[in-house]
């Protein structure tokens, strides 16, 4: 890591795009970008306890906002960069089709199994998830049966063995993996928006930053954003 | 402090099931592959060696999936075991006491490994010439004087089951009053913000369960300590 | 019974020890480093000698020709070792009982309590082995081998750090093991006192070979074979028996082809056989009867043989009426005495010289002499 | 399989740097603490072992944050060692080398422990009557007996930190070729599709690594142990 | 100089030990368990006593009453164990140096090269102490303790495993180290004929107590403190001096105040003074001057002192111009010779009697005598 490099803290299930959007950004003539992945939770607390990182984006808005209430994230520099989808997923094998609507019968589909999903009250797949089988009242009727995972790629693994017959997970993730295929979508209205903010940290003294949160809403990042199954929020600078 | 949530109190019950199974079901294995390792002579020693140390050296998480990928429902030994002996892992305790006892393994094991080299082998030869068999011997004089190595590695397991979480939750998942141990509900509790209270909490509950394994641990081992040599 | 003929490589040494036994009791002796313990240890089947024969009374322990072995554990030895090797885990009861769970109930001849007393460690039972002194190990050791009712002892240097009180308590029982229970023993000692006393068979061994052996009686009479230090314990061993006891002075009158032989009172019936060694240097040479003199044994007797140790010694072995004695003089007393093969002379030997290391019950010498076929024993 | 990316390859380079650097930095702390717990008499002892065994007790995610709070720059003793010492351990590559130091700590106490109370004492008061003072006794006597037990901690210290992620990455993070070490690779390869192939490739020469250093140890081991014992 | 005044408690042994010796050489004596390695662990320093008080030639190693202790590593003794103690992980050469390391260069007496021709050991320099012979491994620690050049040695039973013709050539060391490096020894055996050549002081302990001490010439004469079965070694004790050697046959002639005494050729000038023991049972009593008969040495004596051991034997004090002698008769011969208090008698001693073992340079035990202000040594 060269000392004039834009340290990026990033939620780990960015890797595969943003990874992609640093090769560009330096290939255009931007500076080179480090990119730090983990859970959004870890890398908020690293920043919060000083860590070196001077562009943060988290896999949720309530990890932000924790910082930004701390007043460790630049005023005014975040931005709601990303969207994304929740989709239910079953094993690329599997028979089932769902519907998916109001009361739809989710119980029923699953039978004896178990509903893979992240951790419903840490795992940002596994709020939105959660918040929308509430929406669609079939909550109640599958509360008992959930499995939760550490991650939603972890709850992906589970469908994908067949360990669970349904899984609620990310349609990035769920397009990109063989192993299972998507059963129905959660519409958009059925839970908050799923967000991906990004932000400058008050902290950062580099230059490049904000330089490179602007690349970030370019067109050529939103190209690559896209291409691994993200929408993007923000609009084109 | 202590009005914890009925699935805090279930996270807190399961967790010390899970580690006591953990802890004794892995503990005759244990014995078994430390013996192997420590007197045996055989082709692929250097392997089981390095399986056995896998599961230190993985990252839980890769450990978890190799778990999910054998002992699944669809996993080999897993559907195996299931078909002929009714035993089930997926999203049961009984997974999270396997992850447990898996990651806690190469502890236990190379605990008792060490005090097996320890023994002087020529009280077993003497215990020999007494006719006690082989399996006596092992019975009657090297168990008793690996002791001190066995209740470290029960110990190392049992605390190890107490703090394991990555290969737990990636095994059985995380389900509340079946698979939720301590460390997955403290690990819930550090992903939210403004969790960091009740991660405390439970982080200092697990802390104090472990303090008096190891406190009863220590005493037994004083025991043991006191009559094997006072000299 | 016991056989053995086997060669083993250890390190630099090589044991290469071929012999037979008939006695019931063997004594290997030695100096240090002799291969005595390797060789006992062959024995009990904790080493696998790599090549040879050791049978026990008919039975073989380990053949390599045949590919046989029979594992420790079912040779049904007791072996005690040079270190005590207590088990530290278990009391010194449980050490002693430790045998008794593997031996059929039928086959448990050895005693507790009998044992424990002749051994005097009742105090010691409820202790643990690490805390005792190296004597108590040694008993403890001594004890827990014996009660395992072995059908073969097997004893390295087990009397070596005793005090000769305790000695003398333990070494009856052995005698009474080897002459009624019929147990064969191998017996590890650098004591001639107590090898004289209890062996039946003597094997000397010396840079891992056997330099000889045979009966008691006979290398006994070889003082060559003794170390030079031992030499003075050298002597004859004659099998007598009980005339009668004197019991004003504490006496017991032995017959002897020799003629009678007064020593301190023995507690043996009348017509008891009675085996008694006689060191060459206690047997002094007169030419005409003492008179006058505190020595109560003068035995006459014919020079049958002279040979000289070196330049200041001379030993002699005297016929006494059939009777073989040993006797070690000054060359000058020799020479002043102007003793030659033939000439008739007095044996003088004090009854005091007989003390209870040199009198032990029982023919055992002779019984087996008589199994072997020889016939030398009352000689 | 091998054509790795530069950051990979500073990843293979740096667990290694860091699984040596923790295994040496801890080995004197590991002596000391397993010699005063086997053989001192003193208050707090329990307390010690309890602290001792902590981070196997802890999820290593509370580890690594209880490490970010005290040892972080802003932390009361990061910020200590900063001062007076110039000492910066947070999202240094020395950060990651004290976490799996830390990690690997109470299986090394463990192993060296148990060498230690194996050792005959007879042979420590005969060194003394020989005129040896109590650190000769230790340099000259001790520390040789106890070799196959700190053999054994420094393996298992090795090993843990090939596979220590959890406290690592939460608290030095995960910064490519600082403090990015193998597990932190493999755990970024998991949480990306497609990422399979590049765990398992990256798992593999993890496990290679711990490999040779396992038998390294294990020849090293038996030397020892002949020296020792050919009895 | 050895001040020793102990109490200390150990487990159902109360350790209670006062004594003080003046010689060299200080035997303990005593049956198992009585408590003699516990207190040489006390003299090492490896046990600080419950209460009481240590003092070698003048040096203060522990006294409880002003809290002062020396610790073990700086008392500078050479302990040799009774269970050897070698040092596993180093070579038999590394094990015999490891005590040199922490002498002072001037202080360094013993040589290297001398102690392992004496004890035997060269071909064993090069292997590791757990594949060495139980003798062996009694060498080795014999030689590690030696080779720390001690300010003072304490040697636990270091014989006990070794045969006689190793014994007598270490014993020579042992006796020129007591005599010519005037380093303290404190020995246990369970041999009278070691620590009657050896000792110029011993201590009997009994069950902890200390149930006498004094020079060995006053104990060894004490025939009732000796165990039975040791008894018929015990006697006098005699300095002499060598007035000439007989060369023809091998023989020294020795100048007593009793007479002159023949003795097998011993290795030292004339006019050196030699100390010989005199077993009582090796001593006859004639009433005539015995005519033809093979013992050399015969001395006119008077009968001192008349003392019943029990029924049978009666043990006879004789003043031979001055030196005592102890013998042994049965009370047969004591009744048949009318012998009585003031008798005018003859003294028979055979010549061989007197082995390597009875036969010691230098008149230590003489020394200590004087030392002590007693002046018996040639009463
Ligand atoms: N496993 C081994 N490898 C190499 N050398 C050995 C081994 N075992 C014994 N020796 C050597 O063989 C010799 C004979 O040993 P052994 O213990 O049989 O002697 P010993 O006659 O019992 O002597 P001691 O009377 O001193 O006990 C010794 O020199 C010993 O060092
Ligand atoms: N630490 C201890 N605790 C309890 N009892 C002890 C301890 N140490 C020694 N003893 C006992 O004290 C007695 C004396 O032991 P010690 O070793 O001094 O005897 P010893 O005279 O050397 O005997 P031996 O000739 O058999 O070696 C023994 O009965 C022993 O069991
Ligand atoms: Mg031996
Ligand atoms: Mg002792």
């Amino acid at each position: 890591r060269a000392d004039g490099d834009v340290v990026v803290f990033a939620a780990a299930s960015l890797k595969n795009a943003l990874d992609a959007v640093d090769t560009a950004w330096k290939a255009e003539g931007g500076k080179s970008a480090t990119a730090s992945y983990a859970a959004s939770s870890a890398l908020a607390k690293q920043i919060e306890g000083g860590a070196p990182a001077d562009v943060f984006i988290s896999a949720d808005l309530d990890w932000m906002k924790y910082l930004a209430d701390k007043k460790l994230i630049k005023d005014g520099s975040e931005v709601k960069l990303l969207g994304n989808r929740i989709v239910l997923v079953a094993p690329k094998d599997s028979a089932a089709k769902a519907d998916i609507a109001a009361n739809f019968d989710l119980a029923g589909l699953l039978g004896e199994g178990r509903l893979a999903m992240g951790d419903v009250k840490a795992v940002p797949a596994g709020k939105y998830g959660k918040a929308a089988l509430e929406k669609l009242g079939v909550w109640g009727s599958v509360e008992g049966k959930i499995a939760q995972a550490e991650n939603v790629r972890a709850a992906l693994k589970l469908v994908s063995t067949g360990e669970a017959p349904l899984g609620i997970v990310y349609q990035t993730d769920a397009t990109a993996e063989p192993g299972v295929k998507i059963v129905g979508l959660f519409p958009e209205d059925s839970h908050p928006p799923i967000v991906y903010p990004v932000g400058v940290t008050a902290g950062s003294k580099n230059a490049d930053a904000e330089a490179y949160v602007k690349y970030l809403q370019s067109a050529k990042a939103k190209e690559l954003f896209e291409a691994q199954g993200f929408t993007v929020l923000a609009p084109v600078q | 402090m202590l009005d914890l949530t009925p699935d805090e109190w279930n996270a807190v019950r399961l967790s010390i099931k899970v580690g006591l199974w953990a802890m004794a079901a892995s503990l005759p294995f244990g014995i078994a592959i430390a013996l192997l390792l420590a007197r045996g002579k055989f082709w692929g020693k250097s392997l089981l060696n390095g399986v056995v140390h896998l599961p230190l050296v993985l990252p839980p998480v890769v450990t978890g999936y190799l778990l999910l990928l054998s002992f699944g429902r669809r996993g080999p030994i897993g559907s195996f075991l299931d078909e002929y002996f009714g035993i089930v892992f997926s999203f049961r305790w009984t997974g999270a006491a396997l992850a447990c006892a898996i990651m806690g393994f190469p502890l236990m094991v190379r605990a008792i490994r060490l005090s097996i080299e320890a023994v002087d082998r020529r009280l077993e030869s003497a215990a020999g010439t007494l006719g006690a068999s082989p399996l006596w011997v092992f019975l009657t004089v090297t168990l008793p004087l690996i002791l001190p190595g066995v209740v470290a590695g029960m110990i190392l397991s049992f605390a190890k089951a107490m703090g394991e979480f990555g290969a737990t939750i990636t095994f059985v998942s995380n389900i509340p009053g079946e698979t939720q141990t301590l460390p997955s509900a403290i690990y819930t509790f550090t992903q939210v913000p403004g969790g960091d209270a009740g991660a405390m909490r439970l982080t200092l509950i697990s802390i104090a369960i472990s303090m008096i394994a190891l406190v009863v641990s220590e005493i037994f081992a004083r025991r043991i300590g006191q009559r094997l040599d006072a000299g | 019974m016991l056989l053995v003929d086997i060669h083993h490589r250890l390190g630099a040494l090589n044991l290469e020890a071929s012999f037979e036994s008939a006695g019931r009791l063997t004594a290997l002796f030695g100096p240090s480093g002799s291969g005595k313990t390797s060789l006992i240890n062959i024995i009990a089947g904790l080493i696998r000698p790599d090549n040879g024969r050791i049978a026990v009374d008919g039975r073989t322990l380990v053949d390599t020709a045949s590919r046989s072995f029979v594992p420790a554990h079912k040779r049904r030895v007791g072996f005690v070792f040079q270190d005590a090797r207590l088990f530290p885990h278990l009391s010194v009861r449980s050490n002693l009982l430790y045998g008794r769970w593997f031996t059929p109930q039928a086959e448990r001849y050895a005693e507790f309590e009998r044992v424990v007393e002749m051994l005097g460690i009742g105090h010691l039972l409820a202790r643990r082995p690490n805390l005792l002194s190296g004597g108590e190990k040694q008993r403890v050791a001594i004890g827990r081998a014996l009660l395992a009712s072995p059908r073969l002892l097997l004893m390295d240097e087990p009397l070596a750090s005793l005090d000769d009180a305790r000695k003398s308590e333990i070494m009856p029982y052995l005698e009474r093991l080897r002459d009624e229970t019929k147990i064969p023993i191998v017996y590890v000692s650098h004591s001639i006192a107590e090898v004289a006393r209890l062996a039946t068979d003597i094997v000397v061994m010396a840079e891992g070979k056997v330099a000889a052996s045979g009966p008691t009686i006979e290398i006994m009479q070889r003082l060559d074979l003794l170390p030079p230090e031992e030499v003075g314990e050298g002597g004859a061993v004659l099998d007598m028996t009980v005339l009668h006891h004197d019991e004003n002075f504490g006496m017991t009158v032995l017959g002897t082809a020799a003629g009678e032989m007064r020593v301190p009172r023995i507690a043996r019936p009348e017509g008891a056989a009675v085996r008694v060694r006689i060191r060459a240097r206690d047997v002094m040479i007169a030419t005409e009867r003492p008179k006058g003199l505190s020595a109560l044994n003068i035995l006459p007797g014919r020079i049958a043989e002279i040979s000289q140790v070196d330049g200041t010694q001379v030993d002699l072995k005297l016929d006494c009426h059939g009777d073989l004695l040993v006797s070690r003089i000054t060359r000058q007393s020799f020479e002043t005495l102007h003793l030659a093969v033939g000439r008739e002379v007095f044996a003088v030997i004090k009854t005091v010289a007989f003390d209870r290391a040199n009198l032990s019950p029982g023919g055992a010498a002779c019984a087996n002499q008589r199994l072997t076929g020889a016939s030398r024993c009352h000689l």
